[in-house]
């Protein structure tokens, strides 16, 4: 996941700034991967505080965590369990760099994660997936991260862009991708490892039922893709006669995005919606961009935030297990799914804005004039992303 | 005839185009070719490191643009492009260079046409 | 796989055609995709008219299968094996488009894949794979595909290259890759997919045994591919003293395609020759083409439709599970390999020839000679693949 | 793995050497990959004669092995087990090649890697774990490889790199990687198939409780490659103020490579300090490189020799499971582990040098000055690693 | 001697080749260096598309080749150039230019010639 | 004023720079400005193959440095491009060409100086 994250993203910039955009999903592996052993796990799913937080030090270094337990009362290692979730850790932050891509502040940014990760990201995940998190007792549907990892992520880039204002060369220069080759091979293998993702989820599941779940999962996570890679690709036709490999790859993201939330608990026709909706509401997103003016590089928020908030609105609308939903007659899932993304919505626009302004204003969040126009590989990484013959 | 070649910053080519855009396009637009350079003058370029290792050759990519005109355009086509391809106000070491060099005969491929109308 | 190819073929084309190159493999994960759950699986799985295709009104949009039924007898959930099959469904348009890269139509191609798909490859899969189909109870043996997926999109890429005629340049021009490592990569993915494909189709096999079955197919996959490298290296070697990757890559698919149907018949040792003819009889067939005239871009007859072939007889030469094969003493089994062989080609001929001409009649298979000349990714999708440094 | 090699060492070289890098793990695969099935499992696994070389002729060409045999008595087919093991046949002297990259002749290293891996890793590999090896039986522990791969990958490294002399551009001219999006992509390869390497490899380990194992080995694995990232990370950037893409994907498989042989033995937070040292010890040495003089041109040993040196003794260190520690106690464990490192690194020696001096006086080791200036993919196989526009 | 600088479509590189081949070969070969520029005259090629927003530069991709030749050379080879780039019978917009430039001398590496036999 | 144009093998460009340094270093660095072509002189390349069929296109790749300079300074940059280029100590084929081309002008963008001072 976080190699494609990064080739996605990669792919997308200039080819001046191609490494720092890949460095944003690496360091988070390096810096999220030892948080999360130190403390993230403990502050997700420790012992719950009033369902707010969790907390155990047992966990911390996860030092009295013997490798012989299980999760819960699943058949799974714990530790198994402590990577899975790990993963999820790791790629959020990673996905909100998108928004900032060729104009953050290298150190910044590390800083950055590091805090929201611990601040945000943790207890959010502690809210939705431990079990005596506030928003899963109150019976929020968040398959393998709809709106932990997705809505979140996605509004935490928003949030972020504005306080970093656009890119110098924004919007009056034309920036081009400058490897859409590395940006199909990164959707790619985003569509692989979102099965990992999404049927690996399957196991927070029933356990009696964990295979079929997790067979669910599988065929609603492919189907949703395919169904909002070929609605993109088909808008795309309509609206300006080219339908290009960009717009086919972030179809593929927006349907993988839109499904998460949802991927065990809809039928496979349903599915088929979700992923051509999140095709029309994230195409729309992101052509309203250009229109409000704002700089989100990549459009983290366009497709994760919106691709997200649909996925969250349509578990409550389409869900048959293990509860039943708005289609089948029952709005009361999706008063609830809007309650969690509500949630998700407020606490993390305070919390990125809070650790936003105050690494703007110790650190910074952006780097100088020269650095964007000399391009970041060569001027913070002291490297060029390709030396070709010369 | 002359040939108009500048080496300028990358990031300055549209400010370029649309200063030359102003001066040149009589109704059928500019002409004009783009290719990548690498060089250095009195710029050197930032350092690069191979696992701990400085390494040598400190370059700067720039941007080489090639204009054919004909002699009463050569004037208005180099202060545009000073115009377009100076940083700030008062330009930096960087900003780059102008060469000016004569052209004997032009040909037009698609028609066969020579010289002056050819440009 | 579908990235794997993407990248393969696309690394092998020229520059200004590595996206809409990419982009047909993409588009078959999303055109097909989308086919597979709306009525592919239907016509391929469904209930079985007289062996000739499957139909069940239930399996329409997967709309009445439970999530929690299992596969026929077998002890995988049926919705996993919905998946599985379907990446076979997606993966065979996908190879047919070697033979029509960097001149097919984009819509026209779009159009034919799902007709194809439907009309061809549904009966297919059917006819060999479901239980009741023809083939099946005649006891034609395809382990994971050679037939179904390879002799299929072999001879169909054969026709419709044919109906297309060759590309401008050639072979007057010369036509090289731009980029080889692409190419690499992609083959070392396919080889990893492959695993999947060959081991994971053990499933189909005897339940009590499918641990071992699996080893098996893994080992006779490793086995031939490693072997099909080695010998088509050394006949270059031989050949012209150049032993190239992309000759590396070649042989590397060729053993993979070879083995796919024997995967789980033959022993590991039989396996080295499988792939080490394969390698000779795919090299002659692509140094043939130059003879002959016609213009298969990326080989995909040469490699899939002769490897194919080859893996289809040998799999009634070399089996011993469950039946034994001719250097067992039997020629039985070669015999009903043949007759699979030879339906599938009579069958995959004709419904390309007719589909293929409905096309071109209607929507067009051919694209432009402008659009050829200044390369698809422009032209038809407002893109490049790279934009490196100006 | 394999493919992650090639695109990891591919990216460092430059461009005129990029296929003939990435050939050289995929030839690896060929070739060893054909011997593993022929004698290579035999001489490792098979009846041990006397603790040092395995033999039984039913395991040559695997003829004798039937597919529904288990490995010992564990649960697992002992096909599969092959496989598994054939794996790390194969990469060990890929990562060798990494030190005569842009210079060795391509032929003379086809047959040094057939003759290195039959006679220097295949009794290695007897020695340290097959169950009467005189390493297994004295008590070293090498959980997945630190000994057998990476010791061994990295002393031979270093040899060849002495024999071979530096490239003709070294260290006058500057060398800079082609393609750091390459080696990026490469190490989150790595990265990926290091879990299935090190998970992998608990079943070796007590089989009750396998799952666990893994799940610890698992969690080291991820720990240790991000702790590592992170501090290759940080020395860079108190050092010369850039933290380089190349160091974090230094870091990233420094860290991988020290931990392999403790993966199961160690608890979670060691592994931290495994992978941070790692680093520290990785990036001194390849500093010293440039003193010393010798061109390693991958640095196989900076990484892999001293990253494996230092993985073997802090198993010694920190291992709890089956048998405890220094740091728990007992110096019993790291004598042993002290004892293991100087057999291999003896013994490689030896050998890597009686086998590159025959083949540097037969065939040659080293290719013509010419090739070497005009990049070995043309030359040598006839080919360009990118055809961009003309 | 003349440096004969022509922008050509890519697609006509061979073409061009072979002209070029038949009127300058004179048993050791003819020389030429080719490199990738882009740039637009009357033509401005296809607009390129990111997420649906349409996007400036548009650039057509040409090669650009450079021979040096003696001055009796020079109107073959702009002749060759001509028939090999030129597409179809009428040409096209888009097929190019050739500009004609002075040389002062030339030097061959290998030997340290000068002047005209250098070429 | 002079442009300096010289075709050279990749692996002698640091050579060159070596050479150029000594002689055109003033205290303020020397200019350079270097990319990469192909091209085909006596010496044509290697053969490449495409699955077993010889493919035509035998290019060599090669470096082109370009450097304005002043008319006292042309024999020097000339000589030093020849010492730093040239392969062994006899030379080989392949080792390519400069040509040297009059200029009419140069600008510095920075500052607008013209002429002499400006190169
Ligand atoms: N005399 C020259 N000959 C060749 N290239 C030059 C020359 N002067 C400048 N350049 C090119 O222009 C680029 C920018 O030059 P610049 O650093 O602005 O020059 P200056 O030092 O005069 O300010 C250099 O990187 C180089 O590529
Ligand atoms: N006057 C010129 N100066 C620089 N480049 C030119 C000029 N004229 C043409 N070119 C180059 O040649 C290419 C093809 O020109 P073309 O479109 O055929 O010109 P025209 O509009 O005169 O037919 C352009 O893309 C540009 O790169
Ligand atoms: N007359 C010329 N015009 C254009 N390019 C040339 C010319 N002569 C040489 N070159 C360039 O220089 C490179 C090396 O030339 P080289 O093979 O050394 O020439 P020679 O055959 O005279 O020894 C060629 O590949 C070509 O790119």
């Amino acid at each position: 996941m976080v190699p494609g994250l990064a080739l996605f993203y990669g792919g997308m910039v200039r080819q001046k700034n191609v490494l720092t955009t890949m460095m944003h999903s690496f360091v988070a592996m390096a810096v999220i991967g030892v948080q999360w052993i130190a403390i993230g796990y403990c502050l997700a799913f420790g012992q719950s505080v009033g369902g707010w937080i969790g907390w155990s030090w047992d966990y911390v270094l996860l030092q009295n965590l013997r490798h012989t337990a299980d999760y819960a009362d699943k058949a799974i290692p714990e530790l198994v369990f402590v990577m899975f979730q790990g993963k999820f850790a790791i790629i959020t932050p990673a996905l909100i760099s998108g928004a900032i891509a060729e104009r953050v502040k290298f150190s910044g940014y590390v800083v950055f994660i590091l805090l929201w990760s611990t601040l945000v990201y943790d207890p959010l995940a502690h809210w939705v997936w431990a079990p005596e998190g506030w928003l899963f007792k109150y019976g929020v549907l968040d398959f393998a991260g709809g709106t932990v990892v997705h809505i979140a992520a996605g509004v935490s880039a928003l949030i972020l862009a504005a306080l970093l204002g656009p890119r110098r060369d924004y919007p009056a220069g034309a920036i081009l991708p400058s490897n859409l080759v590395l940006t199909l091979t990164g959707a790619g293998l985003l569509w692989f490892g979102w099965f990992g993702f999404n049927a690996g989820s399957a196991v927070a599941a029933e356990m009696p039922v964990a295979g079929h779940i997790a067979g669910l999962a599988f065929t609603t996570t492919q189907t949703a893709a395919a169904s909002a890679a070929l609605v993109w690709m088909l808008i795309e036709w309509w609206h300006h006669g080219k339908p290009t490999s960009l717009g086919m790859a972030s179809g593929i993201v927006a349907g993988l995005v839109a499904i998460t939330p949802a991927a065990g608990h809809v039928a496979p026709c349903w599915a088929i919606v979700v992923g051509s909706v999140a095709s029309l509401a994230c195409y729309a997103a992101v052509r309203l961009k250009s229109r409000l003016g704002y700089d989100d590089s990549l459009d983290a928020f366009g497709v994760h935030g919106v691709g997200g908030l649909w996925g969250a609105l349509a578990t409550g609308i389409f869900c048959m297990i293990p509860v039943v939903g708005l289609i089948h007659g029952d709005a009361a899932q999706l008063v609830k799914q809007l309650v969690g993304a509500a949630a998700t919505i407020v606490y993390c626009s305070i919390g990125t804005l809070v650790i936003g302004l105050a690494v703007k204003h110790t650190i910074g969040l952006r780097c100088d004039d020269e650095q964007e126009r000399d391009g970041l590989d060569l001027t913070v990484h002291g490297e060029r992303g390709y030396h070709f013959d010369l | 005839m002359k040939l108009v070649i500048a080496i300028i910053r990358p990031d300055r080519l549209d400010a370029v185009q649309s200063k030359l855009q102003a001066v040149l396009d009589e109704g059928d637009n500019f002409r004009l070719t783009v290719q990548p350079v690498e060089g250095h003058g009195r710029l050197h370029g930032e350092v690069e490191y191979v696992r701990g290792v400085e390494v040598k050759p400190r370059m700067v990519r720039r941007t080489q643009i090639t204009i054919a005109v004909n002699d009463p355009y050569v004037e208005r086509a180099v202060q545009a492009i000073v115009e377009g391809a100076r940083s700030g106000g008062t330009g930096a070491v960087g900003d780059g260079k102008i060469f000016v060099l004569p052209i004997d005969d032009c040909v037009r491929i698609r028609t066969g046409e020579r010289g002056n109308s050819a440009i």
